[in-house]
């Protein structure tokens, strides 16, 4: 089996796909002959032409824009935003059309468009190359959100999204891009929607996160083993539906959990799964699930490596809950 | 002529019928069969009908909200141009393109009552049709998100290799928003086979064409974005429908995008919402009334013989009667059921929603189901 | 003391400090003769002008990048978006740029923008009439969010929105715009933001809500009591910084909680109180924190009473929680 | 003259030295002191120095990220034409704007290294200066973002009654935006004393012009706003210091806005992320070396008699010697504090940050504190 790192599984799932699917169209700013500023899309304006390939005028909102009415048309479209940061120009067709079109329309015209972007700190990018707007994207009914935190996943992860119905965003951890390899089989498989991935068993403490986290709660992980701690480690892959089954599982074998995430602490993501822990598990609860995120501040430049979580920072939640 | 939008302006303006709908001097009438005038017409004084039956029915408070077109009528038609297998994705304000395309009556009041039988299942306020099988796409609220949506449609068909087009229409308002600019820069560079139709009737809400853009015209902008852009007279359908097909025909044979931009003017208020004795003068809609497409149209089938008083009141009678039948229809109509209020939210129930519906179906209905 | 709606009650908060601050300038659309679709602006215009109560064109990006511009320059201005629903055009201007701007400059360039604008349900208005958007902009670092229930709260927070330096969301329950009515002073006062208040008293389970919710929440508490059930009712008010305090103080006493919006449940702002106040206070908690949210789907048209959080949903959830 | 933005383009281009740094015949030269003229001559000797030694220190892994601006100096000097108490919005790619309205050598210097001495606390990449007392914005990298806002603080002009004017640089990419448009339209609609300054580059990252806008120029959309669109020669300081003073003036007097395009060109890559050989031809860069704007300068000041080879060796070392002991100041600099990080969020902090402060103050730090 080839080893990879992520922008090659990425790569490659959707190269697998535009040669399967002839309705499958790219677009997006500088993804044509650049292949993407992060090269995702390297080799696939050379194979499949500019006319599936296609690099676009700077507008987001465009962008967005014309991947739904493709989708409209029947087409796959698989639109690239260059920085999650640079997502809200489209914002509204993202959270008032594309989200809603298949259900403001009885049915009539579902929109099934998956958007790429590569998001979250940790590549000296400061305010506006790092941040990590999942939640917003959560709360909106009608979308799907995805992040894949490894190689295996972001490829069987993006074809599984490239071949449902449904509008999906695809965060890609572009911290670990490159710094994240590992073995993935050549040609066609999935990695199904939903699921979360049990990484690391331990029957203390669970460990919640997803994305260019999940390196970071195994390094934790590995650190509280040190200290005797077993601790389980779930990466959630899929935010929108979340498996909630899988969490609450493992929080009635632990009692405890930590959720992390780099977005901004205050009604992000991990409130929700807080909350959701809470209305179904808190008789098993042994202590306050803690919240290990990026601070309510704009994400800085020099001192990001405060801002984000560390393993530190999520072992000393580890040894709070366990001593509360 | 003049320029009635109230813009300095010095493009010309496509017209072919004067005031009183004689063929002005030296122009040609566009070639159309005698029974599409004829049927043009008709859905002129349908989409009249059905404009007054429904604001009539939202002030005696039996539907949630209206929006009419008196005057703009003309502009509806200008989809005459497309065949059936052409996109049109539409604003809020162009009721006669949907019975043009073949849009039932029964279907536009059931969706204006939101019940059972309503298309989009009472999602949406009233005036946001959704017709598939007739390739009109969803109307949305928000203005002008349809423009960069007609541009993807388009590129779509030119990727397919098809020659069909995709036809938007938005207001003259809506044409300051980015989505505009966007999609207009971007079918230009795709030479994307799209026709956007903008209704200048003078006014967004309470904001006059003045003070909505600086520009001479709005078909000026177009040279900006490499493409050809028109000024017709919004209130001569047979100007519409020429400035049209040559739009079309230049979208067909894969010359690109075209700018329209039809000169009306919004006669009544904006919606049963509005009152716009407030911000404008009586007297502007009543200058604009002499012009109105109706008339013109109806003068012009007149000499031509095509039309008589005789004829025109057993069309009114007709689609009265439709429209009667109609909002009888919806008398006992149930509302679109509570159980289908969680689908189509995604193609298949995940998990919280499968559990928020079985939340929802164990409280007690606070309404009967058939009251909407 | 006059009797006032919502809507009379922020007309006159501008008019006062219209009055009182010459830099203070309006815009937005339909704001000027017409004096707004729900006439919040209503003779404004005549008594300052066109200079300082700005009819724009269509374009929610450039009414906020405009205000965002008069701020940096030292105006103070307070720019309407005709409905939530039609903020998301604007989005990128308010969360990349709005939200960033003091401290992106180092405090170079603080930003007293404040924007007003309706939210919520209730009024037949379907997917675009209708949305509560306030999570998304909780869970961004730099805004401040504000909900007034009634309109004495809405003079008095608004005019002390218009007196603090800091971008803010000023969020107007158009629900109950013209059906809450209430005593409010003639002239000057504000209300202090950051503080949540205390609607009523009771010792067997908190209700927490905002905005149109709160009388909403009164109803269920009246119901509660004729059951016998000893209900407290906190209205929040300011949501960003929201007064934990308060809330933390109530559920100690209470035990129980219920979090209600109209917003979807997932991920909204129910969310982060939940999760906060287990952080803080779990020990105290005789049950799960229930929330009675918006479900999370479009919002509906037709069905919009069943969408909406009501009084007996609120009820069930007190019974849940007093039954746990 | 011929077009070398590659577009069709049959609108004139405002030029007045040849490509050999001539007066073109029949051409006045703008009204300049000797002593400006020397000035901006020496500041575009400052740009390119700092270019230069900036993406060298990024090369060395001693800076995160850096974007040069060679062969578009001309462009930064646009700023000429203001006086003091104008503001000015710009992109990322004006160095020389900086320093002509009084941005120190050693604050830009520390603003890349992001450290303690850096005017924004470290809080952006490099590039994104912020300079309050020269009324010089805050850059932000979403691009676009600051042209509604310039339009803003134009209409904040107005309103006060002061002659001031905004202006506002941004890439010809950019232009695609949707703020771009609303900005524009508004400023037209309210006569907004701003100068919109597009550098048309050629490219945006990977995107060339031709793929941008089917536009037969960028100046082209101003008509559609109803304000004076100009191309200018972008590599020709004079014309671009003409053209600007008279769109100033337009705006002092109460006119309106103006919409510039400066033709220029993005000799290398984007950014130093960037390689430009996967996406064009490396002859393109070098046909446009053949106009750089400082050798065309240099040869009309050289013409002049305001300038020698000695001179602008003189420049060039002083402003190197400068930059050096810039850098070398940053060597022994800290990081801005770990204490500051929640500041200037909110004007005070709120009582959350104030936890989380305490929180990241109480973990040991990971790395030294004067490491950055
Ligand atoms: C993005 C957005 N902003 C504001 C509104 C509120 N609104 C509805 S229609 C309208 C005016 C539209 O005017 P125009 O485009 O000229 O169309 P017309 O109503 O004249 O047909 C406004 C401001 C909206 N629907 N969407
Ligand atoms: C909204 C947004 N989208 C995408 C980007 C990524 N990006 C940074 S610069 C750039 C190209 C800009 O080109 P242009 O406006 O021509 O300016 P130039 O770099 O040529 O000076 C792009 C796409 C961004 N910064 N902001
Ligand atoms: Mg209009
Ligand atoms: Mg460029």
């Amino acid at each position: 089996m080839p080893t990879m790192n992520i922008i090659q599984a990425v790569n490659d799932a959707l190269s697998i796909e535009m040669r399967r699917e002839p309705k499958m169209v790219l677009l997006g700013e500088d993804i044509g002959k650049f292949g993407g500023v992060f090269r995702a899309t390297s080799g696939l304006f050379e194979e499949f032409g500019g006319d599936r390939v296609i690099d676009t005028p700077l507008a987001e909102g465009g962008i967005i824009g014309a991947a739904i009415g493709m989708a409209l048309y029947g087409l796959r479209p698989v639109p690239e935003i260059q920085f999650a940061d640079f997502i809200f120009p489209a914002f509204d067709q993202i959270v008032n059309e594309l989200a809603k079109f298949r259900y403001r329309s009885g049915g009539q015209y579902p929109c099934p468009v998956v958007i790429r972007t590569p998001y979250g700190g940790g590549i000296r990018g400061g305010h506006y190359h790092s941040q990590s707007p999942e939640a917003l994207f959560i709360h909106t009914p009608g979308l799907k959100v995805v992040i894949p935190s490894n190689p295996y996943d972001a490829k069987g992860l993006l074809l599984s999204a490239m071949r449902q119905n449904d509008p999906l965003l695809f965060m890609e951890p572009k911290r670990i891009y490159r710094a994240s390899r590992g073995e993935v089989p050549e040609g066609d498989y999935t990695v199904p929607l939903g699921k979360a991935k049990l990484v690391r068993e331990g029957d203390q403490v669970t460990l919640i996160g997803y994305g260019s986290m999940v390196p970071i709660l195994e390094e934790a992980a590995e650190k509280a083993a040190a200290d005797g701690i077993s601790v389980e480690v779930i990466d959630l892959r899929t935010l929108l539906p979340f498996d909630l089954e899988t969490l609450i599982t493992s929080i009635k074998k632990t009692g405890r959990g930590v959720v992390v995430h780099e977005a901004p602490k205050t009604a992000g993501f991990g409130a929700e799964l807080v909350a959701s822990i809470c209305e179904r598990a808190m008789q098993y609860l042994e202590a306050p699930i803690q919240r290990v995120c990026g601070f309510d501040i704009p994400f800085p430049y020099t001192l990001e490596h405060e801002y984000m979580p560390n393993s530190d920072r999520i072992l000393s939640a580890v040894h709070t809950t366990l001593e509360w | 002529m003049t320029d009635r939008s109230g813009a300095a302006n010095t493009e010309p303006l496509v017209q072919i019928l004067d005031d009183d709908g004689v063929l002005l001097e030296g122009v040609e009438a566009p070639n159309l069969p005698d029974a599409d005038l004829v049927a043009l017409f008709d859905t002129m004084v349908l989409t009249r009908a059905m404009d007054d039956r429904m604001m009539r029915l939202q002030r005696q408070g039996r539907l949630g909200f209206y929006m009419k077109s008196l005057g703009e009528e003309a502009t509806h038609l200008a989809v005459y141009a497309l065949r059936e297998d052409d996109w049109v994705l539409p604003s809020y304000r162009e009721q006669g393109a949907w019975f043009w395309r073949g849009y039932k009556v029964s279907t536009f009041v059931d969706q204006m009552h939101g019940n059972e039988r309503d298309p989009i299942k009472g999602r949406q306020m009233p005036v946001h049709h959704s017709a598939a099988e007739l390739n009109m796409v969803s109307i949305s609220s928000p203005v002008g998100t349809q423009i960069p949506q007609a541009v993807g449609i388009a590129m779509a068909m030119q990727l397919a290799k098809t020659d069909r087009v995709a036809l938007t229409y938005f207001g003259e308002g809506t044409s300051s928003s980015g989505d505009f600019h966007v999609a207009m820069n971007l079918a230009g560079v795709r030479k994307a086979p799209v026709i956007f139709f903008c209704r200048n009737n003078g006014w967004a809400i309470s904001v006059p064409r003045s003070k909505q853009s600086a520009g001479a015209s709005f078909a000026s902008r177009a040279a900006g974005y490499g493409m050809p852009g028109v000024r017709v007279d919004g209130n001569d359908l047979l100007a519409i429908i020429q400035v049209t097909r040559e739009a079309v025909a230049r979208a067909r044979r894969g010359d690109g995008p075209t700018l329209i931009e039809a000169v009306t003017y919004r006669i009544e208020g904006h919606s049963s919402s509005d009152d716009p004795s407030v911000y404008r003068d009586a007297a502007e809609p009543e200058a604009w009334k002499k012009r109105d497409p109706l008339d013109r149209f109806r003068n012009y089938l007149t000499q031509k013989g095509l039309m008589t008083p005789g004829l025109e009141a057993q069309m009114e009678t007709k689609h009265h009667d439709a429209i009667t039948a109609a909002i009888a229809a919806c008398d006992h109509t149930a509302a679109p059921p509570v159980e289908d209020l969680f689908d189509e939210v995604f193609e298949q129930l995940p998990w919280h929603l499968v559990e928020q519906r079985a939340q929802l179906l164990a409280y007690p209905r606070v309404r009967s189901p058939h009251k909407h």
